[in-house]
């Protein structure tokens, strides 16, 4: 009685994440908390309710508990369907034994019954560590009109920028004829965002072929891509304008934070037709003291904020004692900073407790040195002691982790 | 010891001139920047694990409706059980009394239901009352003092003409009651919690006599003939029958010790989830001694005052003492002082109101001014 | 082309005669042994992806509202759109028309709901059609033929009375209407394909002139004027507006090709869950030509009949051409023949009934033999 | 915002079931379908339910597929909920590394964080290939009463039978003293049902131990249990009465779909008061032809009967063809069966074709000797040739499957 699905997706919500330090140690990343109320992962599970798509795979196998219980049933991203809905896919064993999976195409390999479930025409591919809002289903009436086997969102960066990227050189109509990862002489700007819709039928094929070659990396980037376009695969940029961010270092990850306070950057939150929905606890509103100073900055339900917040995220729940000043920094859920702490281009994990008068963090121009700049990170539980300093590009351990 | 919730959408007392109320249900009050007033009711059954709960709504329950969706915010999206809609001619049978006139009339309309519910004991809740209820230790209590009727009741000031005033003995069992009082007065919370069959029995015996009012029939007429004891609510506790209590009712949010009787941490108060974004602080934003809701983008002053989702503050716009509901937007240099903004209120650049402190301007729904 | 759905619970136009539906929506008619009438079109929208549908009631809705409970067997607890209840005194104005009068009336109380609906065309439906149409392909033909109004119909047998006889000229325009008929006819399934700006402008104009009756405005005097097509609809369908009508729908289950294009395996038909258990055949028994829902225990004899969920039916016990309710229990050597069970039927030991084949005994609900 | 859930469920999905053959080739144990409508894990699921538990953790490494889209987000059993709910709980990685589960206790133990989360007080362990209706709740008050760290759910066997159980061997107030794993003479016929529910603080602790024991099996019946014993942990008997019946074998699986045919046996399975839930497709209701004869059977929707069933549970969307005989069998989920075949104490798992003329089984007064007789089983998708004859004790492998 299962009615087929036109496309479904699949998340690669990837692997530990390790260049994000003490926020993955104990969380996977696609569950790390972002803008206020958000994970990161609520980006691509809302572009996916937006864009009418309501069957989800998230292929996990690190620290899954976290993610797990935070998507649940899938219902804050309206995904608790009857038929479809999110499903979280860890790697299993059959009668032949179980594998972890080898790499980002072995996950989707190992899930073709999942897919195969659902009869789709064809499968998007995403990754869960991206903030952007886009249309799948615009990518898809586009990807059907091309009559492509495959198609990339893409998104326009500066020549220079394009040496960090996979760089895709397409022809005038969008088809590509060769990829460069990460190109020294960039010949295009069109970087891949590792957003693709497959022709299932075709992705079916490559991905079973990759499997049988035992020299593979079974990775959609190295291997899948190549391979089709070898083949003679009609694979076509589908190119995407908006803001865009990969989170996948401390830099960006604040960075992207930063982007939201600024009401230049095109990411619309606010718009109430592309919402992103995110999984809430039922929390107070937020309460602001009597001698307060808040400049440009966001603040969430069930924050309780007595000091004063210069251009910084507080996620809910977060105290801020009298006296505090917080600058230029990200303090995630259920913080508690007690009386006359100075913050200053830090990121506060949740549930960490910062004590009165600590000092974390340091303004650029505090600096001697731009070597010694660098963003300070406070690790989830982790407590920092009345007074303490913690330096500039400083990491503290989540409670129960080790530094570093 | 299982429960079942009959909760009243609207409190059958209310104050005409409560222009809050005219177009939704008392229960559908907008409370504390993110709450309908039966949130706090029905959040208060579920936290007592009740799952099997009775709605009986008279007119205008749309928003209220809007606002319970499935249940699913509440947990109360279950197979069996979970909240369950009486309205105005779902079940009525022609012979059967008008829901609209009393709470004596409504329940008598719904005697099957009651018949049918699967819990033991029964507690009538009123989706107007503000308060953090612990219902577990009420049934207890009920259950332990051997009461017919145990009824709720938190030392309040000024209760107003419309509610009851109670007395009791050093047992605790009610000896007075009186209608409203001023100062400070044991003012009983609308609810009632009693065994099943005994409500069956008062039901039966009001539709022989052909009683109406519930209050005067169940709490006068019995006192001293049956055992009717007081459970004492220590937290907070408020009744918006009156757009003045409504204002106060708001205003005591401010005071962190109400908001942590109101909101303790083990039981949260369940609202609808409208994934609104963070609020935004903009550069000449200057807000003290208030509370927000997320959603907001605010670039002016605010004092003293309740803000609900998705206001907008311009710059130079002045707003204290106020409760702004729902998307009110506040125009550059507007200067708002003592008044409340139902929901979708635009206020025009440079506008000056002000309204008394006692009694603040209200302007209703969608009002341009 | 993004769509909404309104269904009428209430067809507004049925016999005063029908016992079935004196106490529950003429949508709540239990049909084909597990079914609710509104299954079909409820599922018929589902079907075509549309999340969107606004539900209006009459009187008796209770029932209905059991039956829907959260909308998650039809997967429509969305948090946007689903489905949206909209019973009276829910959201009337004082000066709004009464929705108990007509669907014309109906639908102009709710002209809010359908300026702020999101899809672009809207299908009206009725809650008491026993069909599944495949409103996507009625859709696409409203789009590409540049109609106004879009009315399915099918060719039926002997449509009654009260139901609107069609016809077309070779384009597929509408040219003549008339009420009821004998013998096969092409006729109108009560439901409308229309752009939502088409159906705001056609309701101020109803507003503006006092119209009271859909059919009568909306066909009849617009015929010829608009361009109204027809969509036909090859598989089966039936409307139960009388007993008879009601009674032969159920038995036309009988046939498999009947049943067949009812329940085609693309677009099946949800209805409410009930966790019953299969059912039991006992040593005695003999069935025959008939249809059991799940839940069932039989140990006589059963011929051409439809069994609803959780039927007893004792050894010895004989029926024949019958419908028998949920709940119904037939007791030992009890023969019952052209006989409908409303639910929770007792009929004792013994016992024996016989209706006519034209208009069956009919047994209301709850009723001991 | 979490609250507290008194005692949260585990539910011991298990390994691949190999005496289950051909059913459990392509199917996790627990998702074996049963009695007409369910399938095993609805059983534990309900009793969950209808004894207020809503927080269930299903433990699985095998096959999990079918089971994952079964349970789906939990809503069939009420456990589609906003905090706690019916969670698939598979191995995972951590920074660390991953391991698959080493046996029942160690599967528990790498879940501990899933069970901390609800800071539990009591802990209930179930497996998910028995069936029977029981109330936890029950249980857990008579651990309560008795102060127990472990309370363990026993059934009275013959002293025969005892042999081929655990025994537990108690005082006259039920608090055990002694183990015994099969015995040759037992002492006593309280055998484990496999139901335990543990004080959460004392099973933890013993858990730890166990999985610092590399010489462990890690196992609840080996390892747990005994050592609790030893270190003198209060252990009770929780007397059970009631049907209950281990479905680990094709003989036990058979006669225990048989065992629903008969109004003696207790389970109660129509009882409104304790209803078993379970997924449902979308199916008309039952037809049955002109010409058939359908004694002591069970049936269920969507099936179209046209020929004769002696004794026998069609699961739903089952087509029986004219002419057919069909005694003592379990016919699975949308198995289709010609015309004029003969099927005879054999069981046909799901989506099955069974061709016209085909014969399959025997009655054991047909057999020679009692060696020649045992239960013909048809795997799930396996095509039986028109006139094919599947003799009594074969076995065909599903489709796609291997032969035994």
């Amino acid at each position: 009685m299962l009615r087929k699905k036109e496309m479904v997706a699949m998340l690669l919500a990837g692997g530990q994440g390790s260049r994000l330090y003490v926020l993955t140690q104990q969380t996977a990343k696609p569950a790390i908390p972002f803008g206020g109320k958000y994970r990161i992962i609520d980006f691509p599970l809302s572009n996916c309710t937006n864009s009418g798509i309501d069957t989800v795979g998230v292929l996990t196998q690190y620290q899954p508990l976290e993610l797990n219980t935070y998507i649940g049933n899938g219902q804050p991203w309206d995904l608790d369907r009857m038929h479809g809905g999110v499903h979280i896919l860890p790697p299993y064993a059959t009668a032949q034994g179980g594998d972890w999976y080898k790499g980002t195409a072995n996950a989707i390999y190992q899930n073709i019954n999942f897919i195969e479930q659902y009869e789709p025409e064809y499968v998007l591919v995403l990754s869960g560590d991206h903030i952007y809002k886009m249309n799948y289903n615009q990518m898809l009436e586009f990807h059907k009109k091309k009559g492509a086997a495959a198609t990339i969102a893409s998104l326009g960066v500066s020549l220079e920028e394009a040496s960090r990227f996979g760089i895709m050189n397409a022809d005038a109509d969008g088809v590509i004829y060769e990829f460069e990862e990460k190109p020294a002489h960039p010949k295009s700007t069109n970087a891949s965002m590792g957003i693709y819709i497959f022709t299932w039928e075709k992705l079916k094929k490559y991905l079973t072929e990759d499997e049988a070659d035992p020299a593979s990396d079974n990775d959609f980037g190295k291997n899948i891509l190549p391979a089709m376009l070898a083949a003679g695969e009609k694979m076509v940029v589908y190119p995407f304008e908006g803001y865009w961010k990969d989170v996948g270092t401390i830099e960006s990850f604040w960075e992207a934070n930063m982007d939201l306070l600024n009401p230049k950057i095109p990411l619309g939150l606010s718009d109430p037709n592309w919402k992103i929905y995110a999984r809430h606890g039922a929390l107070q509103p937020q309460s602001i003291g009597s001698d307060t100073r808040i400049v440009e900055s966001m603040i969430s339900e069930g924050c309780r904020v007595e000091g004063d917040l210069w251009y910084s995220v507080l996620f809910s729940g977060v105290t801020l004692g009298k006296g505090s000043k917080v600058n230029s920094s990200v303090v995630m859920h259920n913080v508690k900073i007690g009386k006359n702490c100075s913050i200053r281009y830090a990121i506060i994990a949740d549930d960490a407790v910062i004590e009165d008068g600590a000092v974390i963090g340091k303004s650029p121009e505090d600096c001697v040195s731009p070597d010694e700049w660098g963003i300070a990170v406070i690790g989830q539980g982790a407590v920092v002691k009345a007074g303490q300093v913690v330096g500039p590009k400083e990491m503290i351990a989540p409670r129960g982790g080790d530094n570093k | 010891m299982k429960a079942f919730g009959i909760i009243f959408s609207d409190s059958y007392s209310t104050d005409d001139r409560h222009e809050l109320i005219r177009h939704r249900s008392a229960s559908a009050l907008p409370v504390a920047c993110r709450y309908r007033a039966i949130d706090f009711t029905l959040s208060g059954l579920v936290n007592a694990d009740v799952r099997e709960i009775y709605l009986l709504t008279k007119r205008y329950y749309g928003t209220l409706l809007d606002h319970l969706g499935n249940g699913k915010d509440w947990d109360l999206d279950r197979k069996s059980g979970g909240i369950k809609l009486l309205t105005p001619y779902s079940h009525l049978d022609a012979a059967a009394p008008d829901m609209m006139s009393g709470k004596l009339d409504a329940l008598r309309t719904i005697i099957p239901f009651i018949k049918e519910a699967k819990g033991d004991y029964v507690i009538l809740g009123q989706g107007n009352l503000i308060a953090n209820l612990d219902f577990n230790a009420v049934l207890k209590q009920h259950v332990e003092s051997g009461a017919d009727l145990t009824i709720p009741y938190a030392y309040m000031e000024d209760p107003g003409e419309r509610s009851l005033v109670v007395s009791f003995d050093k047992e605790g069992v009610l000896t007075d009651v009186k209608l409203g009082g001023s100062g400070k007065q044991d003012t009983a919370l609308n609810c009632y919690v009693m065994h099943k069959d005994f409500l069956l029995a008062f039901l039966a015996q009001a539709n022989l006599y052909d009683w109406h009012d519930l209050n005067r029939n169940l709490i006068v007429r019995y006192m001293g003939r049956i055992r009717i004891c007081g459970y004492r609510h220590e937290g907070y506790a408020a009744i918006c029958n009156t757009v003045p209590q409504y204002f106060r009712a708001n205003m005591d949010m401010l005071d962190a010790k109400a908001r942590d009787e109101l909101f303790p941490e083990d039981r949260p108060v369940l609202t609808r989830v409208q994934d609104t974004v963070p609020t935004f602080y903009r550069f000449d934003a200057q807000v003290t001694d208030s509370l927000l809701a997320d959603g907001c983008d605010v670039d002016g002053t605010v004092k003293g005052s309740l803000i609900f989702r998705n206001v907008t503050i311009e710059e130079g716009a002045v707003v204290e003492n106020c409760v702004l509901m729902q998307n009110t937007h506040i125009g550059q240099g507007a200067v708002l002082k003592n008044v409340i903004c139902d929901k979708n209120v635009t206020v025009g650049a440079g506008v000056t109101l002000a309204g008394s402190e006692k009694y603040p301007y209200v302007l209703t729904k969608g009002t341009e001014v």
